[in-house]
């Protein structure tokens, strides 16, 4: 569904990402691990179109995305959680979930049901400003307006960052969910090896800005992995 | 020990500055006076004062750069320093003419004469010593900055509601010194001066003396802002200008030292306006005009904000577009001054300094370093 | 009340602080000694960062006592006094300096006299630009020192934070979530160096990551709604089922 | 007016209604009376009125209506005096006693007899005593009220006349109002004098203040009644004074709110500092302009309705030119705000020489139609039709305004597409179209405000510069990127300057409202509506 | 080049004066392209050098040095504001040229480079005073004006004028109002207020150009009829009326020295020339381009006498120079450098023209008003041997340094 091919993504003169390439299928999750800095989260943007690359191909089901402004992108099926949370500070909490109807069909504006049982506090915080939430509380509510999108690519930048272990595990749950309906893909960014590789059925491991390692679940050597994202 | 802080502070792009600026105040009156008219090195009287006139605003555009490049103080408002430092300076030369005035009045201005003022208001008195006016020209503006600067910073006023209030200060100035009431002129202000420290203002060798003081000032104040700008205060400042209240949390006084470059930076002004004043021969309150200010703030932008240099650069080159435009161009020249502006923010962000380190980092070191303005590149169109 | 604050590096007793009508630290009391190193854990939203909003003087409590050192009343002071008594802080979104160098990001925070006139006239000793290199040592950005801080990764941010925290060389540090973003390893390290400080320094740590939290192996306090659940050793709260119930889930 | 009284008493006249006073003198007489008024300058010509309005002649009303009109002219060659209608580049005379066709004459043959106000007053009290029994109950209105304003001892007859045959309570009223001033003027006893000083106590109004401050410095029981009624109503009046200047405040007020709400937008929740938001208001006052000429020059029975053609022609204008602007100009500076002040007032210096260039440098003149002029009183409030008008135009503008904010799905996206642009993409908002409509919507209030403001003040290029300032204290008073801030600011701003005004002056309440701003804002560092929490520090 | 006299022009193109100053440029054209049409002057084509101040007062004074020191023009005509002026005076002290200043302005100014062609407050207040006294009645007196130096001064003049007839201190009310005011309701209400104590009331108004149209459309709402409270405006012309639907204002009154409705031949010629010059037959004339006009002929005049135009000689010729005004009449420049003005009064008409209900025979411009504490004692007379602006009958002695 998703490939990404062969990616260069510059910051001014310094590269990011040196030819990285992933694929990422429906009813799958697919792990990217690495250490801080190693490009992981520009990978991430490049797919949703927040920044420019410089070489190579992003394709979502054959089609070509590069060149396609991030709306355009979402209108395909792309969501992202971005690292940051980023949610919209001044809009309540409920708004900023309606943000997310922007491409849908009238008939499919509504909150899914599947958002507020995960994250309950959001239903009780639908009038509160998004910047007046918490830190693992803004991080919900990112998750829960990408789910809004009704996406086929879910793109997660360490969607666990300052949140409470009982959600973690609740989050898990719902990728494990999301993923067995599979219709689809999850790209998943995590520090948190333990949960990645619950979750994961591929590998990506990157370092410096390139692939390292990539593999699928079974055929992925543990011990080499962790000594990839150790200090 | 001050001095060698002060020649230290420069680096090199700086120390050219410097020595331009001095250079210029040696060459450019010895043109004037000196080569004879019709020389190629000959420099006219008018083009004497034009420069000079540019030369105190650009003291003024390097004002505004330290306040608002490197403390993110957008101030609307600094022509009322600049313009007090002015009429400080004005009031001096009008005492001056003493009994040379049309109505022959030995104290009192003409404007008080003709509007039946009896005497000389508390305020006027001591302008007849030029230590006096000298001192008011840095007290005047140096107060109302802290006074301002007191009750703002300490209040955490930021961003627009700042610059928004300085442009309140200085529309308020302007209706006041418009009222003839207030005993500065109205809105004729203060003209027709006749001497300044004993020589005659319109003599040959005053406007050069004029000149190479203006010139020297601005070296002085340029050689001052980078001493200020690379010392670890202005690491401070910057640090105040990105995230102002990060910089509380590891200790610093924030107001401290927003107050000490805006005092600083409206008595830089204020010199400005003292030095313009002789030159262009008259102060009214039009200098107090928000707009006047938001140009200064354009020149700093014309030139590229936070650099120093840039200010001097955009301050002469608006002018001289200004100058020239308005002879050559005078009925459509707004449209070129505006799409000036235009062309520079769209083309040159960091402006006229920015483009030329662009060509010279391109030339000298190749894509070894990024610069910091690939941060928001990422635009979604 | 001040004698029971005697002795104490921090206290708080009956600290209060709603947000248009929402109570986010509801009688709120905790006391710190010298020297001590707590966990502070608890759900999203909790008020955790709140609490340390009303130390660093962000945030003003509506009712409650806040002292510092067993007297000084730290609801009176603004963010840079507090700053100066040596309470230093990360914030839990990292914020360092975009325009600074890496290296300048640190010096800043640095240690030293903070006045402007003081900072005007300041040159860099030796001994300080010692200090300045170890830290980047320790935050493992040595080769970045010269990259301007708004190019760094995420994690990379919450490093040099930390780097910026040691620097000034508070008596007390608060960190917000220090692990967030950070490799398994790199989050041991850390557990490791807070340790390691918290042998001079008083330190107050949020962090979500159990493990972590185990690793620094201090006493945890559990906050729920504003105020303290449960208090002890992590085994201890984590055996309790209402921190069950409402954080570690099941 | 003028011509609507002459109507009546044409239509008077044609149904022989004419009542008793209304007689008829020899032909020759009047004509030497109205040949009178050819002769010799303003004091004649007044002498002429009087001697014409004491026939009674049921013809010199609409004689003496010419005259002020400017329609009386002198033929050189002998002094006669027609009515003179324009035919082409001459005119045609007709007799104003006879009417009869006195056939053309040349421009150069004819000369108008002069009128000044002198004259004018004149022939409206003289016009005033003649009508005072008109069927039109308008024109007797008008009547009482030009006698009234003359107070001339000589109306007393007609003034007791009509008075007895007036049925229309308020027009009776104004008549005995009028014969107390008359009474006051004449010799008649004290005793009636008194009474007629308690008629016109009764009255209220500052007309009223008006005559019996004539009287109040007199001696006896005359002068002693009419300190006493001037004391009463001026006490009465100082309350709805401050009534008035609380209107005044109100309509200050919108015209700051108006000047200001496009600014909301552009500025208030774009963060855009938008120094071409006055020429935006320019834009939408020539543009009115511009449809007052198409109308003028093609479609003049239209009139009444230009403004609200107006209203869509200025908003689009504004609006199309607010989008070219963003896309050319605007869009290449988000995340640099501070630049787009730079941008933005090179486009308004472009944008004012544009005017000039088009339209020339001088002041464009906008008529106001006919519901906008004028005046009504509310007790002894004066109420402009203009002004009241534009309030309601403001208060209707901030509420539409506010509802596609708060209510539409375009709302919603402008404001996700101001705080976080690129996170806005992300969730699916085509951000160049919402942008692109935001700084037009706001650009295009902008315009609408310029056609309010093409009623009241300069339609000049440089309209827009005397309402940028105000316009950003005003936000930035109630608070930035509150809308609610906005109407609140401008409102109080409003009043607070015309309650200052009466004490300190134009200039000085300015200054002092200006330092007051300044003070508040250290008060309240986030404007008047601030913004609080985490969420704003963010 | 040598084959061409250069003439200056310094009037504003852009920014707050625009609006007034851009006419008087293009009246200058127009003359030069007349005066070009009959042959030039001594034998040579005139050439104007056009330059834009801008509004800005010390953009004046350095577009005067360059016109005159770069440019090298023979003469200028410029300015409109006192302030631009006194700006620009310095310059043509020190570089020895000629200013022509064709507006009407305060007095208390005398110097040998400019030539006063507009009215001094003897030529325009006092005799609408005086008409307002013997023609309306008036006994109670609004001196409204916008605060700055000429209606400071006028009303300063017109407040001791007033009170030297024997008017009340209570029957004068002073306003001032800052540039552009745009909102009139209160002082409106307030000179409605004031004229309805009983006795005759009128408003002199110096209101400054760009805040004539708020002020006049309040006065229309408000519904101030001539009949009632007339209005005397001194600074209002045919320029300003055009932007105003002035049905309402019929019966206000303007002072000047020259209406678009003053029937002559000269008048007529001149309208039609400038229509064909400016290409729009709506365009109206005003009393600044009279006074342009005048000044204009005089110089070109005292050249040809003067067979040069080198300064001094011009200067002195121009003294006792008479030219045709527009008004049928001659104005004459006096040694006070001010020249002989007709004054007359026009009320309003509902075609934004004025009907001229008074003139007078011409008037000397008084620079040093009698009325003035400081400056009734002083007199002008450029001629020699006296050759002073500001020359005190009561010392003796020619002030300042002169
Ligand atoms: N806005 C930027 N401008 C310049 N350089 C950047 C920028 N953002 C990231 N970089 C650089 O790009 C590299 C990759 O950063 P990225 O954020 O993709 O890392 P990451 O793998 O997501 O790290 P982390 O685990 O810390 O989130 C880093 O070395 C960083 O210095
Ligand atoms: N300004 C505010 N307005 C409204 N509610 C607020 C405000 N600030 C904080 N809150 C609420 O107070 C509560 C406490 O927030 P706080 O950030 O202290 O939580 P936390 O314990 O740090 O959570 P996390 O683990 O998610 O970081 C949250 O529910 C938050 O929504
Ligand atoms: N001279 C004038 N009207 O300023
Ligand atoms: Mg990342
Ligand atoms: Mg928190």
């Amino acid at each position: 569904m998703l490939n990404v091919e062969a990616v260069d993504l510059h910051y001014g003169a310094a590269q990011a990402l040196r030819k990285v390439s992933l694929s990422a299928t429906a009813g799958r999750v697919t792990a990217v691990l690495g250490r801080n800095g190693v490009g992981k989260t520009s990978l991430m943007r490049a797919i949703a179109g927040l920044q420019p690359i410089s070489g190579g191909a992003i394709r979502l089901d054959g089609d070509d995305l590069v060149g396609l402004a991030p709306y355009e992108r979402v209108r395909r099926g792309v969501a992202i959680v971005p690292q940051g949370r980023e949610i919209f500070p001044l809009l309540t909490v409920e708004e900023n979930l309606l943000t997310g109807f922007a491409t849908l069909r009238r008939a499919d504006r509504y909150v899914p049901d599947m958002v507020y049982d995960l994250f309950p506090v959001l239903k009780d915080m639908l009038r509160r400003r998004g910047g007046d939430l918490s830190g693992g509380q803004q991080q919900q509510l990112a998750i829960g307006r990408a789910l809004v999108t009704r996406p086929r690519l879910l793109v997660l930048d360490e969607p666990t960052e300052g949140i409470q272990p009982s959600i973690i595990k609740d989050i898990g749950h719902a990728i494990a969910f999301l993923r067995r309906q599979g219709n689809m893909a999850i790209v998943l960014v995590e520090q948190y090896f333990d949960f990645a590789k619950d979750l994961a059925d591929d590998f990506v491991v990157m370092e410096r800005g390139e692939v390292v390692m990539s593999g699928d679940r079974d055929g992925m050597d543990e011990e080499a992995v962790r000594g990839k994202i150790a200090v | 020990m001050i001095t060698s802080f002060l020649i230290d502070s420069l680096d090199r792009r700086g120390r050219i500055v410097v020595g331009l600026l001095v250079a210029l105040a040696l060459l450019v009156p010895a043109g004037n006076l000196l080569v004879p008219e019709g020389s190629a090195f000959h420099v006219s009287t008018y083009q004497l004062t034009l420069f000079g006139k540019y030369l105190t605003y650009a003291l003024l555009a390097l004002s505004v750069d330290l306040v608002w490049g490197y403390c993110g103080i957008l101030s609307l408002g600094h022509g009322a320093f600049f313009a007090l430092g002015g009429y400080a300076m004005g009031m001096y030369l009008m005492r001056q003419i003493g009994a040379r005035g049309v109505y022959a009045d030995p104290v009192l201005p003409d404007f008080m004469v003709f509007l039946n003022w009896k005497e000389l208001p508390w305020f006027w008195h001591g302008f007849d010593m030029a230590w006096y006016a000298l001192l008011m020209v840095i007290l005047v503006p140096g107060l109302l900055a802290l006074l301002f600067g007191w009750l703002s910073f300490r209040s955490r006023v930021t961003g627009v509601y700042l610059s928004i209030i300085t442009q309140a200060l200085t529309y308020a100035l302007l209706l006041a010194f418009f009222r003839n009431d207030m005993g500065f002129g109205g809105n004729n202000g203060l003209t027709d001066f006749k001497d300044i420290v004993g020589f005659p203002i319109q003599a040959p060798g005053t406007r050069a003396a004029l000149f190479a003081a203006s010139a020297l000032m601005l070296a002085l104040g340029f050689v001052v802002a980078s001493a200020v700008v690379r010392s670890k205060l202005g690491k401070v400042l910057v640090a105040i200008r990105d995230a102002e209240s990060r910089t509380r949390f590891i200790g610093y006084r924030v107001e401290h030292y927003k107050l000490f470059v805006w005092t600083l930076s409206a008595v830089m002004a204020g010199v400005a306006g003292a030095l313009y004043v002789p030159q262009v021969g008259i102060i009214n309150p039009s200098e107090f005009d928000p707009a006047a200010s938001i140009e200064a703030v354009i020149w700093v932008a014309v030139g590229g904000r936070g650099t120093l240099v840039g200010p001097l650069i955009g301050a002469v080159a608006v002018n001289f577009g200004k100058t020239w435009f308005t002879g050559a161009l005078p009925e459509v020249w707004l449209y070129a001054l505006g799409a000036l502006f235009v062309v520079v923010t769209l083309f040159l962000p960091r402006g006229i300094v920015g483009l030329w380190d662009r060509v010279v980092s391109r030339r000298t070191k190749p894509a070894k370093e990024m610069d910091g303005s690939g941060r928001r590149a990422g635009e979604a169109a | 009340m001040t004698d029971k604050a005697e002795g104490s590096l921090l206290y708080l007793d009956d600290v209060s602080v709603s947000f248009d009508g929402f109570r986010a630290i509801n009688r709120l009391s905790l006391v710190l000694e010298p020297g001590e190193m707590r966990a502070i854990i608890g759900p999203n939203g909790a008020g955790k960062t709140t609490m340390m909003d009303i130390i660093t003087g962000k945030t003003r409590p509506d009712t409650g006592d806040v002292l510092f050192d067993g007297s000084v009343d730290l609801t009176r002071l603004d963010e840079a006094a507090i700053a100066n008594l040596g309470i230093g802080r990360k914030f839990q979104k990292p914020t360092v300096f975009e325009s600074h160098s890496v290296e300048d990001n640190i010096a800043l925070a640095l240690k030293g006299r903070r006045g402007a006139f003081a900072t005007l006239f300041h040159r860099r000793s030796a001994a300080e630009q010692d200090r300045i290199d170890a830290l980047l040592a320790t935050i493992r950005l040595s080769d970045k020192r010269d990259l301007l801080a708004a190019r760094l990764s995420h994690g990379q941010k919450q490093w040099l934070e930390i780097g910026m925290l040691l620097a000034q060389e508070p008596r007390l540090l608060l960190v917000d979530e220090p692990a967030a973003g950070m490799t398994d390893a790199e989050t041991a390290e850390t557990a490791i160096l807070l340790k390691d400080i918290a042998r001079t320094q008083s330190v107050v740590v949020v962090e979500h990551d159990m493990t972590f939290v185990r690793a620094l192996d201090v006493k945890v306090t559990v906050l729920h709604e504003g105020s303290v659940l449960a208090e002890g050793s992590l085994d201890a709260v984590s055996a309790n089922p209402k921190v069950i119930e409402v954080y570690l889930g099941r | 007016m003028r011509f609507l009284r002459l109507l009546a008493i044409v239509a008077a006249l044609a149904a022989g209604l004419q009542p008793a006073l209304a007689g008829r003198i020899a032909d020759a007489d009047l004509s030497a009376r109205v040949a009178a008024l050819g002769a010799g300058g303003f004091d004649e010509v007044e002498t002429a009125i009087t001697d014409l309005a004491a026939t009674g002649d049921d013809r010199v009303p609409a004689i003496l209506d010419r005259l002020g009109e400017g329609e009386l002219m002198v033929r050189k060659a002998d002094g006669a005096v027609f009515f003179a209608d324009k035919a082409g580049k001459d005119y045609r005379l007709t007799d104003p006693v006879t009417g009869a066709d006195a056939g053309p004459a040349p421009k150069a043959t004819v000369e108008k007899i002069k009128v000044n106000n002198r004259i004018r007053r004149a022939i409206a009290s003289a016009v005033g005593a003649l009508t005072l029994m008109s069927p039109d109950p308008a024109v007797r209105r008008a009547a009482a009220e030009a006698v009234m304003k003359s107070a001339d001892a000589a109306a007393l007859p007609a003034l007791e006349q009509a008075i007895a045959v007036e049925t229309v309570p308020d027009i009776r009223a104004a008549m005995v109002a009028a014969r107390a001033t008359a009474l006051l003027a004449s010799d008649a006893p004290e005793s009636d004098k008194v009474a007629a000083i308690a008629a016109i106590a009764d009255l209220g109004s500052r007309d009223a203040l008006g005559f019996l401050s004539g009287y109040t410095s007199a001696d006896g029981a005359v002068g002693d009644a009419a300190r006493k009624a001037a004391a009463a109503i001026e006490s009465r009046l100082m309350l709805w004074d401050m009534g008035q200047n609380l209107w005044y405040g109100l309509s200050l007020g919108s015209v700051l709110l108006l000047a200001a709400i496009g600014l909301a937008i552009t500025f208030g929740v774009m963060g855009v500092i938008n120094m071409a938001h006055g020429e935006m208001v320019m834009l939408g006052a020539y543009a009115t302009f511009t449809v007052q000429e198409v109308i003028r020059t093609s479609w003049p029975g239209l009139f009444d309705y230009s403004l609200l053609i107006a209203l869509p022609v200025a908003f689009l204008t504004a609006a199309l030119a607010g989008i070219l602007i963003e896309r050319s100009v605007i869009r290449w500076l988000y995340g640099r705000p501070l630049e787009t002040l730079l941008a933005t007032w090179g486009v308004s210096l472009i944008l004012q020489q544009a005017v000039r260039s088009l339209y020339g440098a001088n002041n464009r003149e906008v008529g106001n139609p006919s519901w906008m002029s004028g005046s009504f009183s509310v007790g002894d409030i004066q109420v402009t039709w203009t002004r009241l008008w534009i309030i309601l135009f403001a208060l209707a503008v901030f509420l539409a305004l506010i509802a596609v904010l708060k209510r539409t799905r375009l709302g919603l996206e402008m404001r996700a597409v101001t705080q976080n642009r690129q996170m806005a993409a992300a969730v699916g908002i085509r951000t160049p179209l919402v942008d692109a409509l935001t700084f037009g919507l706001g650009s295009g209030i902008a315009g609408l405000a310029g056609v309010a403001l093409s009623q009241i003040d300069n339609v000049s290029p440089n309209l827009g510069r005397g309402y940028i300032i105000d316009s950003f204290m005003v936000v930035v008073f109630g608070g930035v990127g509150n809308l609610w801030g906005t109407l609140v600011g401008a409102l109080t701003l409003g009043v607070a300057n015309k309650m200052l005004e009466p004490y300190a002056g134009a200039v000085l309440g300015k200054i002092i409202l200006l330092l007051a701003i300044i003070l508040f804002i250290q008060k309240r560092p986030r404007g008047l509506f601030a913004l609080k929490g985490r969420a704003v520090e963010a | 080049a040598d084959d061409t006299i250069k003439v200056g022009v310094l009037h504003s193109l852009s920014g707050t004066m625009a609006i007034s100053e851009t006419t008087l440029k293009d009246t200058v054209l127009y003359l030069i392209d007349e005066q070009n049409k009959k042959g030039g002057v001594l034998g040579k084509k005139l050439e104007a050098v056009v330059v834009d101040p801008a509004s800005n007062w010390p953009l004046f004074a350095e577009k005067a040095r360059e016109l005159i020191s770069q440019d090298k023009v023979s003469v200028v005509f410029g300015c409109w504001t006192s302030v631009s002026r006194k700006s620009v005076l310095p310059v043509f002290k020190e570089l020895n040229s000629i200013l022509f200043y064709p507006v009407q302005y305060e007095g208390e100014e005398s110097e040998r480079n400019v030539f006063y062609t507009g009215a001094a407050p003897n030529q325009q207040a006092i005799p609408a005073v005086d008409y307002l006294m013997k023609e309306e009645g008036v006994q109670r007196w609004v001196l409204a004006g916008t605060d700055y130096v000429y209606p400071r001064t006028t009303n300063k003049i017109l407040e001791a004028y007033l009170k030297a007839k024997g008017v009340a201190d209570d029957d004068i009310m002073i306003n001032y109002t800052p540039f552009g005011h745009s909102d009139w309701q209160s002082i409106v209400a307030d000179i409605k207020k004031f004229g309805s104590a009983g006795k005759k009331t009128a408003v002199v108004s110096t209101i400054n150009g760009d805040a004539n149209v708020p002020f006049y459309k309040e006065l229309g709402n408000q519904g101030i009829k001539a009949e009632d409270i007339p209005v005397v405006a001194f600074s209002v012309g045919e320029e300003e009326l055009a932007g105003i639907d002035t049905k309402p204002l019929v019966g206000h009154l303007a002072a000047w020295n020259y209406f678009q409705s003053v029937d002559s031949e000269a008048n007529a010629a001149f309208i039609d020339g400038w229509h064909q010059f400016i290409k729009n037959d709506k365009r109206t004339t005003n009393d600044p381009m009279e006074a342009t006009y005048i000044g204009f002929n005089a110089w070109v005049k005292a050249v040809e006498a003067a067979g040069t135009t080198d300064v001094d000689p011009v200067i002195d010729t121009l003294v006792g120079t008479t030219v045709p005004n527009l008004s049928g009449g001659y104005a004459t420049i006096m040694p006070n450098h001010h020249i002989t003005k007709p004054v007359l009064i026009g009320e309003i008409q509902d075609d934004g023209q004025f009907d001229i209900v008074s003139e007078t025979a011409p008037v000397v411009g008084d620079e040093w008003s009698d009325y003035l504490e400081g400056s009734k004692d002083l007199i002008s007379d450029w001629r020699k041997p006296l050759s002073c602006g500001n020359f005190n009958v009561a010392t003796g002695k020619c002030g300042g340094n002169s």
